[in-house]
């Protein structure tokens, strides 16, 4: 119900927006448009973070670092041809797989050991997890950028969709296509499965389950394989629209899933859609709102464009901050 | 847990062992750790370099305001501490605090030298056989470099010397290669460790704007002449020791508004400037809005993002750019966001003309991954050097030399031939200053220097009152059928 | 002989789930005033009330004639209300001489950032708050334990400790949330004597919520049965505790009215 | 409700005798004259050392001093701090701001005065930011104000970072160092006074009513208000002391660099600095100092290996990703195998120092001692890990609470209500 009203304000304002900005070529319609595909990948990394959050009660700073771990195989199978050319689409089911692994990896040697540490060191060694993640991707595939080709280029026979002046891509649609996908199917996996129950017991009384006879290790092994799947999707899916170099999931996109991710309240999956989405939007169009001064002859609106220059990263953090202090549980928290 | 404790032992010991090697790093190594890279040739070690104790034998004579400065500055230094020191102690009641600090003051008062080792007539680095040059470049960060081609092709035109048998004055030529990060600071640092601990007789800085900066104005500190590609002005001009071997971006404003409105046709359409928002590029874009506003061609868009921007802001820019429709756009960015830029332009079917200035952004790599999505075809960018592709038509040795030299590198690549030009203008720059080398004899014949030409850069004059020696520039094209820049024009001086 | 405490017309809800209603506790001079009912019928609710860590939605609180219904938890300390927690409330990171030092907190005389560059006045403080800690240590007769820490230490001598730097915060009104808890019927009696003990010598006036019903009937003066958020009777102990409606209340059962509020009682320590 | 527990607690041996081991006067000697060596030391090395190497050590000091600051919110508050390049960096801004712009300062002509006023400047700047932030975190807990301090460090870095008249932008804003102390020996030997300053005010901290005050707050508000410790004007008293400590840590750090630029103040040194802390040893004084001298450092040190720099080298890679990796790695190893970070490793040194015996094993538990023999077993005094021990023996009401972890944020707690409203109050 919850989410319902939510949804819905957010779906009406971005109407109004769209409404308004109808016929202006430097209105602010493409810049929904750019909001909603951005926020849609920081809606992808945010499904990851809430079901780490659901399931360890912890902020998973490596969520991004899958997803470049990932793309950055996809890149030695594509791109290096190594040990030989691979199919695209398989390349990207082995990296997700092999990514899984390092998951897995991760939580036998880093999780698991810290299951009963205090939540805030748990959280400090994923972000050391994460730093030795770009380290040895530095060190193995060097800083330089490099680029991944997007993995479908065309839906019903056409390359791009046009919209209020924004050309939507055909990975970008796929994109949004796999978040809804993967939101819907983790919302039925917590409320209508029984591993699902299990996790979300698990994380809200470790007692219980331990009495109801659930392997906390299993679960976790669950929980964290499962993290790294979603968040290697997300990296396969989204890097060919950037570009790849060490990091790149973490630099650019961790810290606007997390700010989405709480927005939306953490624990819902349906929030962490809605959260990215208002996060894409927010940057977008704070960005739209800076650089809208920009443009005419040479003008310098100087002190504006100090102010505007990081606005996209300022407007998302004001906004994260009026939320946890006016809402602590997030737009749509509690739901699960 | 009782099995900690062979643990706590292990642990505590290889603690222990490194607290000691850090007292005594300096001692081993650390000379041949700089070097190691270049292969430095048996025979060639620098004694004068690795002086280990303190740095009183290393003062040259010339006695510079700097050691004046420092002689009586440590003087204050000793009474400050021990001032603070012991008050803090007093109150406490003979805390570590006062003890650190008590001593602190006396042993500073008493104490050694300090550095500065920055006379004219300062020949540190220079030996009988040996001259040691430091550079420093972005290996990691927004514009890196490959770290091994940096290393390779910085020197290589020395070994290229060496394995012909030339001497520059009787003397062979080591560089030693530092990483900046593309930061300014990590720049200053890794430039100090080379003066200080690695004691090299010039600096040098392959690219990067702040990076040039912030270690320019570092060596002008200390004496120690410094030469780089040109970038600003800004902070450099006026520099004693300061030479940068091309035109500044600045300088460069005007040729490209030329450029733009005689080669491309700006004048009858809308331009842009997208540029990363630092003071050192303020200049560029001042030269180039006035040169393209004096010839009456439109500058539509202009818009400085920060250094940190993203995705977010490539697309959004991009989207207003093509909302305004521009034609050409002049970039002057970190490689790395340029491409998330061509990236977005790709996905919105925006394709300006895109031109600008730059050293990281005419390397082949940034050619091969814009292309990747195709949109950087056909842009034109000024360079201080020509297209690797290019090489045999301007410099025929470069082959060769990575050939005789480096046979695993092939035809080497674009870095290393940057690094060939620039061994080329130190080669000359040294050689002119003659067998008594110091580092004000190098200022001094640098300063004399008139249309010095080499293979890879436009010629190159300075003189007293003018360090800024660029005269020409090359004109670069990036081309997707081979992702390779390709030079369209050299030496160009008008258009 | 004033009241030391009156709790008027006290009330309080959390979201739509009402704690306490209209509850109106008087605590006399120098009486121990029992305070019992089921579980969750908001005792410890209306002791968070009384403490200012809830901040009551209707009523007053008041101190020796004065309002303290807005005061912030440690002003009311420093008021000379004490007060103990139903699962121990000690600082697990301190050692016990530490406790107990930290439990003189509000009458220490220096400034916090006098602390900290080290005025000479702090160290004689700090010896002095020292010497009064040994003091309420030997006087409950734990000095050996100064240096303890508290892990590992018996429930027992944990529920001693924290009525000890209670006594340590110098408080003239007390109050005990269920200090019997986890001790046997020998113990309990013990408690009550050395409670009785306690307020002879230092004067104490005491509100006291307990579930051990003999104890109750030992000590206190007065009480007040609370169930469902209400008081359901008050009276002399004898009295109350048989009247029909207090053993209705007993016998039906747990109810679990506030559950959720009790939850929210602060952890403290649970060693 | 914890009615089992008394059954369920073995009971210690509590009847030990009250005296404590002292070591004699020789001991004394002994312990004193290991002292003098270490600091003697320091102190002797620094000043004979070659400058680039005294250079590294004023860095290991201000990283300490950094350190000790983080160590403030994160082991005697309890919160993650990963915004602290938020604090530094405008700290480090407003000193070199002060210095260049307004005391005219330039290379080798800037007066101790100008330096000394350019501190305090970075000082306050740092309190007062810090204390920005603290306001946030009275209301906001844990993870939450986890994300919040990154947030914090984030915007700080794309707003106050790029205000180009303090940031001279990508340029950076010039420090020039003192008269007297611009060799880096002299400069090293500043830090080092400064370093014994923030040294002697944490120990003052934690040695007086500031310190049992903030630790109690940390383990319960409830209880600490009932000792009658205002809990909001700590916390706060806390993150504005942490402040100003990373204040004075950015100060000292623009006069080591001497050009302050916003590449400096990044998310990722923000977390280098948050494993320090952890490394060295959460909420142990000495630990932190070692631990945050040792990341500074050991870039440097891992240089010294030859062999190793010349592979990574050869083979094309920036040798500086080598360090990055190690350190992630010695990070991790360290949380999990040991949770009291070096200071725990080199607890049976300090508490010889301090005059105790020498054994492997604490015995006697003092607060400030290195950490247990148990794994988890400072933390747990730190009140961040219930050890596990405790946990299988305890009753079931406790492993309830243990499910509930102390540092999960006030939004997500079952009676989510009800907390808002003790929030609010």
């Amino acid at each position: 119900m919850k989410s319902a009203i939510v949804v819905g304000v957010v779906v009406a304002i971005v109407a109004i927006i769209l409404a308004l900005g109808a016929g202006d070529p430097t209105g602010p319609n493409a810049f929904v448009i750019i909001g909603l595909s951005q926020g849609a990948v920081f809606g992808l990394v945010a499904l990851g973070l809430v079901l780490v959050y659901k399931g360890s009660r912890v902020f998973n700073f490596a969520q991004g670092e899958f997803g470049t771990i990932a793309a950055f195989l996809v890149f030695v199978m594509v791109e290096q041809r190594f040990p030989t050319k691979v199919p695209y689409v398989a390349a990207a089911v082995i990296a997700i797989a092999l990514t899984v692994l390092v998951g897995l990896i991760m939580e036998r040697i880093v999780v698991r050991p810290l299951l009963n540490s205090p939540r805030v060191i748990l959280l400090v060694a994923t972000i050391a997890f994460a730093l030795l993640a770009i380290g040895v991707e530095v060190l193995a595939f060097l800083p330089e950028a490099k680029s991944l080709p997007p993995m479908v280029t065309s839906v019903f026979g056409r390359e791009s969709f046009e919209l209020f002046a924004f050309t939507l891509e055909p990975q970008r649609m796929l994109i949004l296509l796999v978040m809804v996908g993967l939101a819907a199917g983790l919302a039925y996996f917590f409320s209508k499965t029984d591993l699902g129950l299990a996790v979300l017991a698990i994380s809200q009384d470790s007692f219980a389950t331990r009495v109801v006879g659930i392997g906390i290790e299993r679960m976790s092994r669950f929980i964290w394989g499962s993290a790294a799947f979603l968040g290697a999707v997300a990296g396969v899916l989204y890097v060919p629209l950037t570009v790849l170099t060490p990091g790149a999931m973490t630099t650019g996109v961790l810290i606007p899933a997390f700010t989405g991710a709480v927005i939306g309240g953490m624990t819902s999956l349906p929030g962490a859609f809605v959260g990215g989405i208002v996060v894409g939007l927010i940057g977008s169009l704070s960005n739209w709102a800076g650089g809208h001064y920009f443009i005419g002859e040479g003008v310098q609106a100087k002190l504006l464009g100090d102010i505007v220059k990081g606005a996209p990263d300022v407007a998302v953090v004001l906004a994260l901050l009026l939320v946890l202090l006016a809402r602590p549980q997030g737009l749509l928290g509690r739901e699960a | 847990m009782t099995t900690h404790s062979p643990r706590i032992k292990l642990m505590a010991f290889t603690a222990l062992l490194l607290i000691v090697a850090a007292a005594c790093g300096q001692k081993e190594g650390v000379y041949e750790a700089g070097l190691a890279a270049g292969g430095l040739p048996p025979g060639t070690e620098i004694v004068d370099g690795k002086i280990v104790d303190s740095e009183t034998g290393e003062v040259l004579g010339d006695a510079s305001a700097f050691g004046g400065t420092d002689a009586s500055g440590l003087a204050t230094g000793g009474t400050t501490g021990g001032t603070t020191g012991g008050t803090t102690g007093g109150t406490t009641g003979g805390t570590t605090g006062g003890t650190t600090g008590g001593t602190t003051g006396g042993t500073t008062t008493g104490g050694t030298t300090t550095g500065g080792s920055t006379g004219g007539s300062d020949a540190t680095g220079v030996t009988a056989s040996s001259i040691l040059l430091g550079s420093h470049a972005p290996l990691t960060g927004a514009a890196p470099v490959p770290s091994d081609s940096a290393q390779k092709g910085a020197d290589l035109y020395f070994k290229w010397l060496e394995e012909n048998n030339k001497k520059i004055n009787g003397r062979n030529v080591d560089i030693i290669l530092k990483n900046d990060n593309y930061n300014p600071s990590q720049a200053v640092a890794v430039c100090k460790e080379m003066v200080e601990k690695d004691k090299v007789f010039a600096l040098s800085g392959v690219a990067g704007t702040d990076q040039i900066q912030a270690c320019a104005r570092y060596a002008a500190s200390v004496g120690v002449p410094y030469t780089s590609a040109g970038v600003t002005e800004t902070g450099l001009d006026g520099l004693p020791n300061y030479f940068a071997i091309s035109l500044t971006y600045a300088e460069q404003g005007p040729l490209l508004a030329d450029y733009a409105i005689n080669k491309l046709g700006a004048k009858g359409e809308q331009n842009g400037m997208l540029r990363f928002d630092t003071p050192n590029f303020q200049d560029a874009h001042d030269a180039f809005a006035g040169a393209m506003a004096s010839k009456g061609a439109r500058l539509a868009y202009d818009r400085a993002v920060s250094k940190g921007a993203g995705t977010t802001e490539a697309q959004s820019v991009v989207q207003e750019m093509k909302t305004a429709g521009i034609d050409n756009v002049y970039v002057l960015a970190a490689p790395v966001w340029f491409l998330q830029v061509l990236q977005a332009a790709r996905t919105q079917n925006y394709t300006p003309q895109w031109i600008g200035v730059g050293i990281t952004m005419t390397f082949d790599t940034v050619a091969n991954v814009g292309c990747r999505n195709g949109t950087i075809d056909r842009a034109k960018f000024f360079s201080p050097f020509q297209a690797w592709i290019d090489r045999n038509r301007y410099s025929p040795d470069f082959e060769k030399a990575v050939r005789a030299i480096y046979p695993e590198e092939g035809a080497g690549d674009d870095f290393m031939y940057v690094g060939w030009g620039a061994g080329q203008v130190a080669a000359a720059l040294l050689e002119s200053a003659g067998p008594n080398l110091t580092r004000g004899g190098f200022v001094a014949a640098a300063e004399k220097t008139r249309n010095l030409k080499t293979d890879v850069f436009p010629p190159i004059s300075f003189s007293s009152d003018d360090h800024f020696g660029g005269s020409a520039v090359h004109v670069l094209e990036a081309r997707c059928s081979t992702g390779r820049w390709h030079t369209l024009q050299a030496n160009a001086t008008d258009f | 002989m004033g009241a030391v405490l009156e709790v008027q017309d006290t009330g309080i809800r959390f979201g739509g789930l009402v704690a306490l209603e209209g509850v109106n506790v008087t605590v006399p001079e120098w009486e121990i005033v029992g305070l019992i009912g089921p579980n969750g019928a908001g005792k410890t609710t209306l002791f968070n009330c009384i403490m200012g860590a809830y901040t009551a939605n209707t009523g007053k609180i008041i101190y020796r004639g004065r309002d303290i219904s807005l005061l912030p938890t440690h002003r009311r300390t420093a008021l000379g209300i004490g007060r103990t927690f139903q699962n121990i409330g000690l600082v697990r990171g301190l050692s016990v001489l530490e406790n107990f030092m930290v439990a003189q907190h509000s009458r220490i005389g220096y400034g916090a950032w006098g602390a900290l560059i080290g005025v000479p006045r702090s160290f004689a403080e700090e010896r002095k708050l020292k010497r009064n800690a040994l003091e309420v240590l030997d006087f409950i007769g734990l000095a050996h334990l100064a240096d303890s820490q508290l892990d590992g230490l018996p429930y027992g001598t944990l529920k001693l400790i924290e009525v000890g730097t209670v006594l340590a915060t110098d408080p003239d009104l007390l109050l005990l949330d269920e200090p019997s808890s986890g001790m046997g019927p020998d113990e309990a009696h013990e408690f009550g004597e050395r409670l009785l003990t306690l307020r002879q010598t230092l004067n104490l006036t005491v509100l006291m919520i307990e579930h051990h019903v003999p104890l109750v009937v030992n000590v206190c003066d007065y009480v007040y049965v609370l169930n469902f958020g209400k008081v359901l009777t008050e009276g002399k102990p004898q009295a109350v505790r048989n009247h029909p409606e207090v053993v209705a209340a007993y016998l039906g059962g747990e109810v679990t009215a506030d559950e959720s509020a009790s939850q929210e009682e602060p952890a403290g320590v649970t060693a | 409700m914890t009615a089992t527990a008394a059954e369920t607690v073995s009971a210690p041996a509590i009847s030990r005798a009250p005296a404590r081991w002292r070591p004699n006067a020789q001991g004394w000697v002994a312990r004193a004259a290991v002292l003098a060596l270490i600091f003697g030391g320091i102190i002797w090395r620094t000043a004979t050392i070659e400058q680039f190497w005294a250079d590294r050590f004023a860095l290991a000091a201000i990283y300490a001093v950094i350190g000790l600051s983080l160590n403030v919110v994160l082991g005697y508050v309890g919160q993650v701090s990963l915004g602290h390049h938020g604090f530094v960096g405008i700290a480090a801004f407003v000193s070199a701001y002060y210095v260049t712009e307004k005391a005219g300062c330039v290379a080798n002509e800037c007066s101790l005065g100008a330096f000394g006023t350019g501190i305090l400047f970075g000082v306050l700047s740092g309190g007062i930011a810090a204390l920005l932030l603290g306001l946030i975190a009275l209301r906001i807990k844990g993870l939450y104000l986890a994300l919040i301090t990154l947030s914090y460090g984030f915007m700080a870095e794309r707003s106050i970072f790029e205000i180009p008249f303090l940031t001279r932008g990508g340029a950076g804003m010039p420090a020039p160092r003192p008269e007297g102390f611009t060799t880096d020996r002299a400069y090293a030997f500043l830090c080092y006074a400064f370093l014994a300053l923030v040294i002697f005010v944490d120990w003052r901290l934690l040695r007086s009513k500031v310190g049992r005050a903030v630790l109690s707050v940390k383990h319960s508000e409830p209880v600490a208000a009932s000792y009658g410790i205002n809990v909001t004007a700590y916390k706060t008293l806390a993150f504005i002391l942490s402040g100003l400590f990373a204040g004075l840590g950015g100060g000292l750090l623009a006069f080591h660099t001497q050009n302050v630029v916003s590449n400096d103040f990044n998310f990722a040194i923000a977390l280098l600095w948050v494993l320090m802390v952890v490394v060295g040893g959460l909420g142990n004084r000495t630990g932190v100092v070692i631990g945050s001298a040792f990341f500074a450092l050991f870039p440097f040190l891992l240089e010294q290996i030859h062999w190793l720099e010349v592979r990574v080298v050869e083979s094309g890679r920036a040798f500086g990703q080598v360090t990055i990796v190690v350190g992630a790695a010695l990070a991790i190893l360290t949380m999990i195998q040991f949770p009291g970070g070096l200071a725990e490793q080199l607890s049976p040194i300090t508490r010889w120092l301090r005059g105790q015996k020498f054994s492997i094993h604490p015995e006697g538990h003092g607060k400030h001692k290195g950490g247990g023999h148990k794994k988890g077993a400072l933390l747990a005094k730190l009140g961040l890990h219930k050890n596990e021990e405790a946990a299988t023996e305890a009753s079931t009401d406790e492993l309830r609470n243990d499910a509930t972890p102390e540092l999960v944020a006030q939004p997500e707690e079952p009676a989510g209500d009800a907390g808002r409203e003790k929030e609010d109050a």
